[in-house]
């Protein structure tokens, strides 16, 4: 029972949805409309998402209460952690329940301008520094296939920024060349490929061969 | 010697470098042409034909902090755009960075006089991913139940604009990541839909701009940049072009430096 | 422009400099910096979802009478048994319930976004004539290939055969497609990538500095 | 139920697939068809990096990216369930240190009980602690700072990279390798696959992701699934050919067909 309830789950939650793509109407025998139990089931799957996210949040505010309590190397981190995780709780869920309180909207919209949006935008903006260090060290034309993608990367980068067209206007020509048809090629051959073996994934987790997932039979 | 050392150049040299380059023309900026890319003309002119009396559009806002300023630039100028065609957009956001951000946009746009709720709304952010999409599409009008500021949505006159999906003459999402325009495709096919991209989604998404699955694209911060200059209001996105067409010298200059040095040394050492 | 004087707007660019500060070396700014941020997304989030409860679950369903939200309460309860050895069994309905949704929703589109329209897309005509009936070398070049570049890459991904011979011969060319389509996104990328250092400068060189 | 337009060949196609893929599956199965996969060098190479990770004494870190169960994304996620299981496995094998870092809260507890009974299974349950499987944070970069930083502090050895991923990939291929770490990665992301290949020792291109669980365990049924993908890819190839051939000399048949 342990396992065939959880696979009998997968299984018809699967197939109802699967089905809502091909066909409208009632669902066989019953009075239910497929279209709007697809729509509740995947509503239901936010709902229990956001379950899941307190789950892992015990996860890692246990992690660093163990750090805080054994004072453990950089615990005082582990504290800033948890503050600011308070913080950034407590202000939004009272922003929810009285929205009309000015001052505190205003907090919370300070925090996230000045620490939650700037703080990710400096870590994506590291990919600007890591991007020029990645194809200076990667980008050898070593062997046929290294000399390949690091003659498309040149073609493209000049191609594609406005001062290449001034050092020679084929550049955005040849870029235009390779991203329209080379590209395309690539990228079409791997897409059909992916989908077959995604689909053939998800088939066998509907099935309930994969099972892995499951843990051992206890 | 020298040709050894030059294939391994310390990383920090690259990013003191970087910084250089880019910020000088930051500073002073130079004034290179840009050229303007057709799919961002299909944006501009598909927005260009639609009627202010009957037509509403879609601006998803999914695109995170981080890939904010690849994609908030085009968010701007197509808000502002849309404003100044008076044509009322609804602005749901797959991403949980989406609202804030829409919120900074949509006040600098009431300074000006969008009246919020019949010009505009922002809806906030529902989660799921794509399974959010399908939600939307599914039900345009009625699953966002309040908006971002705390009212009731179906009480919103832009609300009663739209029933069902098929009556949003255009969907334009800018996004930077997942969910993206893959979930639009599967999930929304009879949707004229047009994507504003994170520069990395560009090539991925190319087949289906081919296939006519995407209608009208903007390519990261140059298509924000192309967009302003359509619109004849050049602003922040057009004057970082400069630090950007040095920055790629920078990088290609760096790679043939390498690969000189590279070829060199292996010369040198097999005589 | 002048330095800036307001305290959010320094902890706003402190916060960004200790982590840029990664790049040079691992320091005690950026773990910092790395927590607060590590905690203030957590919180965020949390945040977020309690409010996707309350909306999606708690509000339908007191004021609404929306019964069967009970389900996916249920199921989202039911992860918690995992803190309950003896019950730990039971988050797998609500893990299995997510597979399902996973596994429905992405087969059709699979299908139907993927394999088919863009298997369709391949299917152009090898050569190509214009109104007149003249054919256009180029695009009839490009078209196929295109085609056999695609087919190539299909070779290249058969798994149950070790290819010999000629097959050896086109799966090395679908590789070679696949290098220049690697060269060409990494190409395009690089663009996109100095974009979001610059948006990060601006506000570190422009609205914390003043230097802008 | 009705048929809703424009989806019929879709249809068909979906079933005409799955047939493909059970036939050959159960033809397997039986004793029929006897696959062998091909060399998977990325994967051969995962060993050797465990164990070169346990002879300096330092950690392995595994992370399956995105990691969502309930996208169109998600069959990446349950093939790096595949990995993961093969990884800690071998981690247990050579007694060597292993990090999960996870950034979906919605797999989190699948790849806890995952890496759990894997340990169990290998006599080794004491291996798994509360730290070995870490929920960071839900946010892209977020869990971006968090995973750097453990390769630092930690001073990881092998990161192995398998699921889906986003920007973050450079970030993670990047701070790994300046951490000296060896690396093998794949993902299904095509936007991301040329910067695990710039970047990483190994790289898994596209397919072989979805490969990779039947490659690493020889598990029956995902070699049957595998011999079935690739009829299917066959059947595709065929299809692309003939649909070319028709549009080279004018006819729509199937172009109208694939419209029904």
């Amino acid at each position: 029972m342990r396992r065939e309830i959880p696979l009998i789950i997968t299984f018809v939650v699967g197939i109802t949805l699967l089905s809502s793509y091909f066909f409208s109407g009632t669902i066989p025998g019953t009075t239910w409309v497929l279209a709007k139990v697809a729509t509740d089931i995947t509503g239901w799957g936010i709902i229990v998402t956001a379950f899941a996210a307190g789950l892992a949040s015990v996860n890692l505010i246990r992690i660093h209460a163990e750090k805080i309590a054994r004072k453990r190397q950089d615990w005082i981190n582990s504290v800033a952690l948890v503050v600011s995780l308070a913080v950034f709780f407590v202000v939004g869920v009272y922003v929810k329940h009285y929205p009309k309180n000015i001052s505190m909207r205003t907090f919370s919209q300070n925090i996230f301008d000045n620490i939650y949006s700037p703080y990710g935008a400096a870590m994506f903006a590291i990919l600007g520094f890591y991007v020029a260090s990645a194809s200076y060290r990667a980008f050898r034309a070593r062997s046929f296939e290294a000399s390949l993608l690091l003659g498309a990367a040149v073609l493209m980068m000049l191609g594609s920024a406005p001062i290449g067209v001034l050092l020679w206007n084929q550049f955005p020509i040849i870029s235009g060349w390779l991203l329209n048809v080379v590209n395309s090629t690539g990228q079409r051959g791997i897409n059909i490929g992916l989908a077959i073996g995604a689909f053939a994934t998800a088939m066998r987790l509907l099935i309930g061969l994969d099972r892995g997932h499951l843990g051992s039979g206890e | 010697m020298i040709w050894k050392k030059l294939q391994d150049i310390d990383r920090r040299i690259i990013y003191t470098l970087m910084i250089v380059f880019l910020l000088y023309p930051m500073m002073f900026p130079i004034g290179i042409p840009i050229e303007i890319d057709a799919t961002t003309k299909d944006v501009f002119n598909t927005l260009k034909a639609l009627n202010p009396a009957t037509d509403t559009v879609v601006l998803a806002a999914s695109y995170s902090v981080g890939g904010a300023p690849d994609v908030g630039p085009q968010f701007d100028a197509v808000a502002k755009h849309l404003f100044e065609l008076k044509i009322p957009f609804l602005v749901p956001s797959f991403v949980s960075d989406g609202p804030a951000q829409v919120e900074r946009v949509l006040a600098r746009l009431e300074s000006l006089g969008l009246v919020y709720g019949v010009d505009a709304v922002n809806l906030g952010f529902i989660t799921g991913g794509e399974a959010a999409v399908k939600a939307f599409v599914d039900n345009p009008r009625t699953v966002f139940i309040k908006d971002f500021r705390g009212n009731v949505v179906a009480d919103l006159p832009i609300m009663q604009r739209v029933d069902k999906v098929t009556d949003l003459a255009y969907v334009l999402d800018f996004q930077t990541g997942n969910p993206g325009y893959a979930d639009w495709i599967r999930q929304a096919p009879g949707v004229k839909y047009g994507a504003g991209l994170v520069t990395v989604s560009v090539p991925a998404a190319i087949p289906f701009v081919n296939s006519k699955q995407i209608v009208g694209m903007l390519k990261g911060l140059r298509g924000a940049a192309e967009y302003e200059l359509l619109m004849e209001r050049p602003a922040l996105a057009v004057a970082k072009m400069d630090a950007q067409s040095l920055g790629h010298l920078l990088i290609v200059a760096l790679i043939i430096l390498g690969n000189t040095a590279h070829f060199v040394d292996k010369k040198l050492s097999k005589k | 422009m002048s330095i800036s004087t307001n305290p959010w707007v320094w902890i706003m660019g402190i916060g960004m400099v200790s982590l840029f500060s990664f790049i040079y070396k691992e320091n005690a700014a950026y773990r910092f910096f790395e927590h607060v941020f590590v905690g203030a997304a957590a919180g965020y989030f949390l945040q977020m979802n309690y409010v996707n409860i309350l909306d999606r679950a708690w509000i339908p369903l007191v004021a609404k009478g929306r019964y069967s939200l009970l389900i996916p309460i249920f199921l989202g309860l039911l992860l918690y048994t995992r803190f309950f050895k003896r019950y730990a069994w039971l988050s797998r309905w609500a893990t299995s319930f997510m597979i399902g949704i996973g596994v429905g929703i992405s087969s059709f589109g699979m299908i139907n976004a993927q394999l088919i329209r863009q298997a369709s897309a391949a299917m152009m005509p090898f050569l190509v004539k214009d109104k007149l009936g003249v054919i256009l070398w180029t695009r009839s070049a490009n078209n196929t290939l295109m085609i056999l570049g695609t087919l190539s890459v299909l070779v290249y991904f058969f798994f149950s055969y070790t290819p010999k011979g000629p097959v050896k011969e086109v799966t090395h060319f679908g590789r070679w497609v696949m290098m220049l389509t690697f060269g060409v996104a990494f190409g395009n990328v690089v663009m996109g990538r100095i974009s979001l250092l610059l948006g990060a400068f601006e506000r570190i060189f422009g609205t914390w500095l003043g230097l802008l | 139920m009705i048929q809703i337009k424009g989806t019929l060949f879709a249809f068909y196609t979906t079933i005409t697939v799955a047939a493909i893929i059970f036939g050959v599956l159960w033809a397997t199965k039986s004793g029929k068809i006897v696959p062998h996969i091909r060399r998977i060098a990325g994967l051969d190479a995962i060993e050797e990096a465990i164990g070169r990770a346990t002879e300096m004494g330092r950690p392995v870190h595994y992370t399956m990216g995105w990691g969502p169960l309930t996208t169109s994304d998600s069959p990446q996620t349950f093939a790096s369930f595949s990995v993961l299981t093969y990884v800690t496995s071998l981690v247990a094998k050579y007694d060597a240190e292993l990090i999960v870092t996870m950034m979906s809260p919605q797999a989190f507890p699948l790849v806890q009980e995952l890496v759990r009974t894997s340990f169990m299974a290998a006599g080794k349950a004491d291996m798994f602690k509360e730290g070995t499987v870490r929920f960071l944070s839900e946010a892209q970069f977020a869990y971006a700072a968090g995973v750097i930083g453990i390769f630092h502090r930690d001073k990881v050895a092998a990161n192995l990279m398998f699921g889906y991923f986003m920007a973050e990939s450079l970030i993670f291929a990047e701070a790994a390798s300046q951490a000296g770490a060896i690396q093998i990665a794949g993902t299904g992301s095509m936007a991301q696959t040329p910067f695990f290949v710039a970047a990483c020792d190994y790289t898994l291109l596209g397919e072989e992701l979805y490969a990779s669980g039947a490659y690493l365990s020889q598990d029956v049924n995902q070699l049957g699934s595998i011999a079935g993908q690739d009829v299917v890819k066959l059947a595709t190839m065929l299809f692309i050919l003939c649909g070319a051939v028709l549009a080279t000399i004018g006819n729509p048949w199937l172009s109208n067909l694939l419209k029904k």
